[in-house]
């Protein structure tokens, strides 16, 4: 029997896939920001089903809000007037894109099939071991102590993109022209 | 013994210093002092060959003199030493060929005195002599090779003495490559001996003979090993099918015609068999080959001499001719009959080639017999001792080359190794050659004069003249020393005692000889008579009724010209080895260096390019398509993995 | 689809067949989108789709390290994002184009 | 450990030099705003960031040089030992020489110096973390900050069109591959438990026949980083790149970033697992054999020079990836490991002098420097000439310089594992690079021409000139060198 | 010491070089060249020519972990090679006082260091070491070629390093193998030529995927390509033909040694059972490499190709004679190995010479040439003679020992090879009839720039090869008493060779030990 919990996987698990396509699918890159929103918020459910719901937040306000906000704002900038192709041509070159993502497509769900749908532990979902809150305090704890050096690497890496975003905008030209 | 290798190192070592004294001053035109040392240096080889061989003479003879100087090769089991020795053998040769030396260096100095270069001329001479020496006194098969090859050298140098005629030039390289394919017969036979007795000692390979252990097959080592020395000796002694070097060889100035391509050189072929007569006797199909070849030559160059027009080509046919003799002395087992004959022929042969010499000198260097005729009245001296030679050649008793050429003929017929259609071949070239020199002698000296009116023949000065006396007088008495048995009463002549121990009887095991007075006194009266009469007919052709041999020549009109054309001998080897291997090797070149092996390289090359082009077609610069190869990459990379 | 009802009940395998299929979306996007901007976006929608997996596992092991990957794995994203938006900004001031048709001057 | 005490000093000591180097880095950024945003003198720069280099050089010698103990910090996720060590002085080698290239260089000095600078060792210091990384979760972090770092260095340059194109496509190219890595570390994540290396390996040798999932993810992870040492068909990247890149740039591309991926690789590839795996080491040999094969004869077909030692560089990949395979196959990994760091070594240095010499004959930075134009350089600059000879001539692996030793040790190790294939097709592939590492010698010496008045940088032909004698030296002592790094690995496993 | 210094003094020289100004080079480079011979000659009076063992050993530990030494030793084998090597350098700067007019620096520089190489490879007993060496060689002849070649000489010289390169890897990895062979069978990687004649590799008659069969093969193939063999010697003619004078004689004169002594050095005493087993394949090459190289020869145009097919003929010559396998063949082989290097050298010298006063090579353009120079044609015609090994000359020692080995090895080989004799007189005796003989030639007849006779370095130039010529045709005994220990060990022992190492300062003992047997 189905219980609710999968059917709310079920229901975001179809989103997710449905505008994940409309990313791939949609001719207007606006639509396709819009489409990337969707799927993050049903991403961020599905880690909620999942009992992570401190990462389901952070996905919320990091990839919903700001990163695709960051798309949208990018998109209008451009603002993009003249019709662009939208997808790759060649039938030949689109095939073999095709066929490789699907074999791979297919030897990915092939081998998860064999190696988890097969094997029943994996089957329920275990009770969730702890409370969120308890579990959101365990996620701080590892963070700062087994994970702390990354955790710092991240730290250096931001502030290094910092600089190096703001000197990517700045960066001046040579003698040369477009040509 | 010391003074033996002192002596011996004098003997050697004169002609090499005068080569080297001649050499240094090559420019001076003195032809005098250049002529009068190299004379003097080969008189004094000739007087310590003298002193050596007398050693030989006498009551405490000893059976041969030899030094040793120092051991010039040694590996392995190869150890060869850098010595001499005069036996019997040899002591015939040295004298030979110091003593005609001598006569021709002479003769040289009076021809030669005109030449731009001399001293040259005398440099090479010297150093002919140097070789020929080597290759005489050798004591073992290297050492005679080194002379052997030395001597073609010199004859290379010498027939390509006047170089700036592209076709003199192409006669000494002509000489030198056909003798080229004797030496290297020559090499292998000594490979052959030297593997079969392991040592190249002449004297060790005879002593180590197997005693009476005669090979009846072709393909025994001994056989083959004498078919390859003998293939040396068609190269050097100009016989079939390697005599077509010896008529270009005229191209040099004439007395080395003489010395070389008469006397001595062309003798070594000969010589080696007869050193080398036990080893021939154990291989007796070697032997027949030699006598055929050899009486098949004798013919055969005898024939086209009846049609040559230049003075020196007859004379060149001549020799082709009676060095096949040679060679059939030694194919019937006459090795001492055989080295009578290159004796004797060296005093005839080398008086008439400077009488020729003589001749042309006197012509302002023509050569052609048919501008001359008549010539005995400007050049008496010469005329008289061409005479001399001309009556020894044809066989007239008591001349030299009667008892030589009598004894051939008289063992071919009777060895247990002769045959009767040898004998026959034999009394017909002796015919043939009478009546082409009786031809050359009118043509040139008898008869009317065809003499251009612009030229003055006028007789040789003394120091040209005085060598054709002295050779004349041994033409005359050269001979005696082998006097028939017959005549002598049954007698061994001096010469079969003389080459008793060093020339061993044809085995019992081949048959016996015939002993027959009276066949041996038909066989020589059907000769005699059959060479004068031919000669008779000659004179008859060229002297009394000179329009007959043009008519002659006409009736048979295809003969005349196969004659006439030496066979086409030299056209066939053009046409049929030499050409098809220069066009072959021009194809080798084109199509297996440049077409097919470098071709390979680059189709290897072009496979890398293309290859290369391919991978940098697949380059396109489109991200996508990167991105695309990266996921295919992934896809195949996991396929082929976890397949 | 097996016929067996077990089957439909949700398990790790459920989770993962999601997330490979959002990241093969993700990488068609890549493959075949020619506006950068989008492309960009698809690369988000594959690190979502790794994101799930990460989480997944973790829940079914009972850890956290998996949620603390996945946060870094955010971090990164957004840096990543903001590099390449940068990066793209910067090339239309200078072209006014964001087809990838445009990058090919660099080929062979 | 105690969660109370979060670091402990030994483990502190450990990244000392990655702090020292990132923060002194940071000095000169920092003095920026106090002039008015106006850039600063570049020598300041330049001073500035090599005292950042000896410093952290100095730090990691007097702290670790001494012995190569393995030291394992913060939890496990890194791990100091000699292999680290002996590639943060590459690192630190390569990233003096990167700002020495971009002090000369037209297309990098200017307004934005103090930052590039910064860029470039905060590149490093993401290097820093991926060689001593000891979990794939700070190896991705590590490829990221030295990635992200790097699109943005490619990008800036003077020059306009190429260099942003190339700056897009790597990064394009780049954020797919980590993708796909990720990816890769999730699944071996969720298969083994953890991400700790260590695990991973023991872990492995159980999953690798039993869990198909588990060989994917690896796969996965083997791809991401082909992709980062360009192996093929994953390095169709790297022409590009490194012929749009600045000079310096590509220069410290295409050493210390492929050296570090190798090192990390190298950690992630040698567990007994992948022994056991039924055709990763078939695969794996033909890709090392086509990565050789399509780097070599793509570069034969190019004039211009810096894309000719893009294919080179993907061919010499390729080589190393022989190292990589036996010292993960093999059953020798000392040796394997140390023929691999060696060929790391000794691929960086000739490079690095190659690159310098590139930047030697830009004039601006548009140039475009094909092979040709090197016409004449043997008479006018003789010393550039002989040690550009002798780069050539070592990257073609011809002794007894320190390329013939590289590829000496690494097929060595591949004959003593019986992998004939392998060093076979290396060889056939040594002949056909010979081919066009002639070619600039043949030009420089032997064709007609004149070459043009250049004003070099002091340091940049500096670089050339020692490189050139260095690859010399090191070659003839290459024993000593050999051995010490060979006493750095032995402690590894 | 004395080794190294030999192998090592030229390298210095090369720095020399580099550092004096143009106008003092061309003297200051004799001087070190004769130096240098001078030094070497020293070889002569140290070495023990009774011993087959190798001696003046030195041996420094190289790169110990992989069993590499910097290991320096002579023997037979190699003496009279290193000698050469160190005769003709002098010669060849002196032979290119006025040919090479530009760069002389950097081509007295390559000059020096090509010689340390080819001294090095024939001295280097450790198999790492010989590599090294045998290719670093390819550098400054490559730059020669390159650098001072004539008009196609940048194709040239590519093909001429990629062929020997090429060849050379799979020696590379052969070289490998053997180490690691010697750690799997004595405990302990070497790259000790010494160790690798220990080594029992296995055979298997017929079969080809054997190691022993192998190994044989990669290295013949390195070697065979240096010599150059007959299917793969098209580089040669290329390299020597737009090789300017000093490097085509010392092409000739050294380089192609180095695959010959390589042959005999490593080939037949290491896989012993495959080379006795593939002679035949080794004989058949060598014979059709001396009549091909002879009958290519025969047709060239160009005076300085028909002198590089001669050497492949002549080198088909020392081919067989080593893979005779027995004494006379193989000293025979040694000895023509000098020989060619001193005949062909002088050839090409004497090219070079003609060249100069004509910058044509055209044989069709010449003719005549023995009326204009005299004494270059008297000693054209002498080094044509040892060329085509008339007795006498050294020539002949060489051939006729090759013939007399392979005689004794195969006798259709042998005869086969005999007719080499031949053609060889045909195609030298040709082109100096073309050259030399008949009326003058388009280029000699040229009234405006009249033909000069050798000048007095030229004849210096010529006089010692003259010399050594007839020296060495005259008293062989003296060259190969050095030589004779070391081969007939080999020969007898090549089954289960194995080489001594004698003290650096064997004379002493060794006289005392032997004065005691006596």
């Amino acid at each position: 029997m189905l219980s609710s919990a999968d059917f709310l996987f079920y229901f975001l698990g179809l989103v997710s896939l449905v505008f994940g396509l409309g990313v791939v699918l949609f001719r207007n890159p606006i639509y396709s920001a819009l489409c990337l929103v969707i799927t993050m918020i049903s991403v961020a459910g599905i880690f909620g089903t999942l009992d992570a719901w401190f990462i389901a937040g952070v996905q919320l306000i990091v990839y919903a809000g700001a990163v695709t906000v960051l798309f949208v704002m990018v998109l209008m900038l451009f603002d993009l007037k003249h019709e662009m192709k939208t997808f790759s041509k060649g039938v030949i070159g689109n095939g073999v894109k095709l066929a490789a993502s699907g074999v791979l497509l297919g030897m990915l769900g092939t081998y998860i099939w064999a190696t988890y749908a097969t094997e029943p532990t994996f089957k329920p979902l275990p009770a969730a071991a702890t409370s969120s809150i308890k579990a959101t305090k365990d996620l701080a704890t590892s963070l700062f102590t087994t994970y702390i050096f990354s955790f710092e690497v991240i730290g250096i890496l931001l502030l290094v993109i910092a600089v190096g975003a703001v000197t990517l905008s700045r960066i001046t030209g040579g003698t040369h022209h477009a040509d | 013994m010391m003074s033996n290798q002192i002596l011996f190192a004098i003997l050697l070592l004169a002609p090499f210093v005068g080569f080297m004294f001649n050499g240094i001053r090559w420019k001076s035109h003195n032809a005098t002092l250049a002529g009068v040392v190299a004379t003097f240096a080969v008189f004094v080889s000739f007087v310590c060959s003298l002193l050596l061989v007398s050693q030989l003479f006498g009551a405490n003879a000893v059976p041969s003199v030899g030094t040793r100087f120092f051991e010039w090769m040694n590996v392995g089991g190869l150890q060869v030493q850098a010595g001499f020795v005069i036996d019997h053998i040899s002591a015939i040769m040295v004298l030979v060929v110091t003593g005609v030396g001598t006569l021709i260096h002479m003769f040289s100095i009076g021809y030669m005195s005109h030449d731009e270069r001399p001293s040259k001329y005398f440099a090479y001479l010297n150093f002919f002599l140097f070789n020929m020496l080597l290759l005489i006194l050798g004591e073992n098969l290297l050492l005679m090779f080194v002379g052997w090859e030395g001597v073609g050298l010199c004859s290379y140098l010498l027939i390509g003495f006047w170089f700036t005629d592209s076709e003199k030039a192409a006669a000494g390289m002509k000489a030198f490559i056909t003798n080229r394919i004797g030496d290297a017969g020559f090499l292998l036979g000594i490979f052959t001996l030297f593997f079969l007795f392991g040592t190249v000692n002449f004297s060790e390979i005879i002593a180590r003979l197997p005693a009476g252990g005669i090979e009846m097959g072709w393909t025994g080592p001994m056989t083959v090993a004498c078919l390859f020395l003998f293939v040396g000796a068609t190269g050097k002694s100009a016989q079939i099918p390697l005599y077509v070097w010896l008529p270009d060889a005229m191209a040099g100035p004439t007395p080395v015609s003489a010395l070389i391509h008469a006397a001595t050189m062309v003798t070594a072929g000969v010589y080696m068999i007869v050193r080398l007569n036990p080893l021939f006797l154990m291989a007796p199909n070697a032997l027949h080959v030699v006598a055929v070849v050899g009486a098949a030559t004798a013919f055969f160059a005898a024939t086209i001499g009846l049609t040559q027009w230049d003075i020196k080509k007859i004379l060149a046919y001549s020799t082709v001719s009676q060095l096949g003799y040679m060679f059939l002395a030694c194919g019937v087992g006459a090795f001492g009959a055989g080295l009578f004959h290159v004796m004797t022929h060296a005093f005839f042969k080398a008086l008439m080639f400077l009488g020729s010499g003589s001749v042309i000198h006197a012509m302002h260097e023509e050569q052609d017999v048919r501008k001359m005729g008549g010539l005995r009245k400007y050049l008496p001296i010469t005329h008289a001792t061409f005479f001399i030679g001309w009556l020894a050649i044809i066989g007239i008793p008591p001349f030299a080359g009667f008892f030589s050429k009598d004894e051939i003929l008289w063992q071919t017929a009777s060895s247990p190794l002769g045959h009767k259609a040898l004998w026959v071949v034999g009394v017909l070239t002796a015919g043939i050659t009478s009546f082409y020199m009786t031809r050359l002698m009118c043509l040139t000296f008898w008869g009317k004069s065809r003499v251009p009116k612009e030229t003055h023949p006028h007789e040789a000065p003394p120091v040209m003249w005085i060598p054709l006396a002295v050779l004349a007088v041994l033409s005359t008495v050269g001979g005696w020393i082998g006097i028939p048995k017959v005549m002598l009463g049954g007698e061994d002549n001096w010469l079969e005692r003389w080459f008793h121990h060093v020339i061993a009887p044809v085995p019992e095991a081949l048959g016996h000889a015939v002993h027959s007075h009276a066949l041996e006194w038909a066989a020589m009266g059907v000769s005699l008579s059959f060479a004068v009469i031919m000669a008779c007919l000659a004179y008859t052709f060229y002297v009394s009724n000179p329009s007959l041999p043009g008519r002659l020549a006409q009736k048979f009109h295809g003969t005349y010209r196969l004659i006439y054309n030496k066979y086409f001998v030299d056209e066939f080897y053009f046409a049929r080895i030499i050409n098809p291997l220069i066009d072959a090797s021009k194809g080798l070149w084109a199509y297996v260096d440049v077409n097919f092996i470098d071709r390979t390289t680059y189709v290897l090359g072009d496979v890398v390019r293309g290859v290369g082009s391919t991978a940098k077609s697949f380059q396109t610069g489109n991200l996508q398509q990167y991105a695309m190869y990266i996921a295919v990459g992934l896809a195949v990379t996991m396929f082929l993995i976890l397949r | 689809m097996p016929i067996n009802p077990e089957a439909w009940k949700v398990g790790l395998d459920h989770y993962l067949y999601l997330s490979s299929l959002l990241f093969i979306f993700g990488m068609l996007g890549v493959l075949m989108r020619r506006n950068v901007i989008v492309i960009l976006m698809c690369i988000e929608l594959m690190l979502n789709a790794v994101n799930i997996s990460f989480i997944a596992f973790s829940r079914y092991a009972e850890s956290t390290n998996g949620q603390v990957m996945v946060f870094f794995v955010m971090t990164i994203a957004a840096a990543e994002a903001a590099v390449g938006l940068a990066l793209a900004v910067t090339v239309f001031k200078k072209f006014k184009e964001v087809n990838i048709r445009f990058f090919e001057h660099l080929k062979g | 450990m105690n969660p109370t005490e979060l670091i402990t000093l030994r483990e502190f000591i450990t990244v000392v030099p990655l702090c020292v180097l990132f923060f002194v880095s940071l000095i000169p950024l920092l003095i920026k705003p106090f002039l008015g945003g106006r850039e600063p003198n570049p020598i300041s720069v330049l001073v500035w960031n090599f005292l950042a280099i000896l410093a952290a050089a100095g730090c990691t010698g007097a702290l670790f040089g001494h012995s190569y103990q393995k030291t394992f910090a913060f939890s496990n996720a890194i791990v100091l030992d000699g292999t680290s060590v002996w590639m943060s002085y590459l690192v630190y080698i390569v990233t003096a020489v990167g700002i020495m290239l971009a002090y000369d260089h037209v297309a990098t000095r200017g307004r934005q110096f103090t930052e590039f600078c910064f860029l470039m060792v905060s590149s490093a210091c993401g290097m820093l973390v991926l060689i001593m990384s000891n979990d794939l979760i700070v190896t991705f972090i590590g490829i990221e900050t030295m990635s992200l770092c790097l699109y943005i260095l490619v990008a800036m340059s003077r020059e306009q069109v190429l260099s942003k194109e190339a700056a897009f496509k790597y990064f394009v190219l780049g954020s797919f591959a980590s993708a796909i890595f990720l990816y890769g570390i999730a699944l071996v994540y969720g298969t083994v438990g953890s991400t700790y290396l260590p695990d991973v390996a023991t872990q492995g040798v159980k999953l690798i026949s039993t869990n198909r999932v588990f060989l994917v993810g690896a796969i996965l992870l083997i791809t991401g980083f082909a992709f980062k040492v360009s192996i093929f068909p994953f390095h169709t990247w790297t022409p590009d790149v490194y012929q749009g890149a600045s000079t310096p740039v590509t220069a410290f591309m295409s050493t210390a970033v492929k050296a570090a991926s190798f090192v990390a690789f190298l950690r992630f590839f040698t567990s007994e697992a992948f022994v056991a795996a039924p055709h990763l080491l078939t695969v794996m040999t033909w890709l090392a054999v086509l990565t050789m094969t399509v780097g070599n004869v793509a570069a034969i077909l190019q004039n211009n020079f810096k894309r000719m030692l893009a294919y080179s560089s993907v061919a010499h990949s390729g080589y190393a990836l022989v190292g990589l395979i036996t010292a993960g196959f093999g059953t020798n990994y000392n040796a394997a490991a140390t023929s691999l760091l060696f060929y790391l070594f000794s691929y960086s240095l000739m490079t690095l002098g190659t690159f310098a010499l590139v930047a030697v004959f830009e004039r601006s930075e548009n140039t475009s420097l094909e092979i040709n134009d090197l016409r004449g350089v043997g008479r006018k600059y003789p010393w550039l000439a002989m040690s550009m000879t002798v780069l050539m001539l070592s990257l073609a692996g011809i002794p007894p310089t320190l390329g013939f030793f590289g590829k000496f040790f690494v097929f060595s190790s591949a004959i003593e594992q019986d992998m004939y294939w392998l060093a076979f097709w290396g060889m056939i592939n040594s002949v056909v690079s010979v081919y066009y590492y002639l070619r600039p010698i043949v030009v420089m010496y032997m064709s007609e021409g004149e070459a043009e008045t250049l004003q070099i940088g002091l340091m940049t032909r500096g670089t050339v000139i020692v490189t050139g004698l260095l690859i010399v030296i090191l070659g003839i002592l290459s024993s000593p060198f050999f051995r010490m790094v060979q006493n750095s690995v032995m402690n590894q496993f | 010491m004395l080794l190294s210094v030999i192998t090592l003094l030229p390298l210095a020289f090369a720095l020399v070089m580099l550092v004096l100004p143009e106008k003092v080079i061309r003297p200051v480079a004799l001087l070190l060249a004769v130096v240098e011979f001078a030094v070497s000659l020293l070889l002569l009076t140290s070495f023990d020519k009774a011993s087959p063992a190798i001696q003046l050993v030195e041996q420094i530990p190289w790169v110990p972990e992989m069993g590499i030494s910097y290991f320096l030793g002579i023997d037979g084998l190699s003496l009279w090679l290193v000698i050469l090597t160190t005769f003709l350098t002098p010669i060849v700067v002196l032979g290119s006082w006025t040919a090479i007019d530009n760069r002389i620096k950097g081509f007295h520089a390559a000059l020096f260091v090509l010689q340390t190489s080819m001294i090095g490879s024939f001295l280097a007993m450790d198999a790492v070491l010989f590599y090294v060496f045998f290719e670093l060689s390819l550098v400054p002849m490559y730059f020669m070629v390159g650098i001072w070649g004539g008009q196609r000489r940048i194709y040239a010289t590519v093909k001429f390093f990629i062929y020997t390169m090429a060849g050379s890897l799979m020696m590379l990895l052969a070289i490998i193998y053997l180490m690691f062979a010697c750690r799997d069978t004595f405990g302990q990687m070497s790259a000790s030529l010494l160790d690798f004649y220990r080594l029992k590799i296995p055979f298997v008659a017929g079969e080809f995927l054997n190691p022993q069969t192998l190994l044989f093969f990669a290295f013949s193939l390195a070697f065979a390509i240096k010599v150059p063999m007959f299917p793969v010697h098209t580089w040669l003619p290329d390299a020597h033909v737009e090789a300017p004078t000093p490097g085509s004689v010392i092409l000739a004169g050294v380089m192609l040694k180095m695959g010959s002594y390589g042959f005999l050095r490593f080939v037949l005493p290491m896989f012993a059972e495959a080379s006795q087993y593939y002679a035949w394949l080794f004989l058949f090459l060598g014979v059709v490499g001396i009549i091909y190289g002879a009958l290519v020869a025969m047709v060239q145009p160009d005076i300085k190709k028909l002198i590089a097919y001669s050497s492949v003929s002549h080198m088909g010559y020392v081919m067989i004679g080593l893979f005779s396998l027995n004494m006379y063949g193989v000293s025979g082989s040694l000895y023509q190995m000098l020989n060619h290097g001193i005949s062909t050298g002088a050839l090409f010298l004497l090219i070079g010479m003609i060249y100069e006063r004509t910058h044509n090579r055209e044989i069709a353009k010449y003719g005549g040439l023995a009326k204009a120079l005299p004494i270059y044609t008297i000693i054209f015609i002498i080094v044509t003679m040892s060329s085509i090994a008339v007795p006498m000359t050294n020539g002949f020692i060489g051939e006729f020992m090759i013939l007399l080995g392979t005689f004794e090895a195969s006798r259709p080989f042998a005869i086969a090879a005999v007719t080499g004799v031949v053609l060889g007189a045909v195609y030298m005796l040709w082109m100096v009839k073309r050259v030399f003989f008949g009326p003058a030639g388009e280029l000699v007849r040229d009234e405006h720039h009249p033909l000069h006779d050798l000048n007095a370095r030229e004849l210096t130039v010529m006089a010692p090869l003259v010399v050594l010529i007839f020296w060495m045709g005259l008293n062989p005994n003296f060259f190969l008493d050095y030589s004779k220990a070391s081969l007939d060990h080999f020969v007898k022992n090549r089954d289960n060779y194995r080489l001594a190492v004698s003290p650096a300062q064997p004379k002493l003992e060794n006289v005392a030990v032997r004065g005691e047997a006596q």
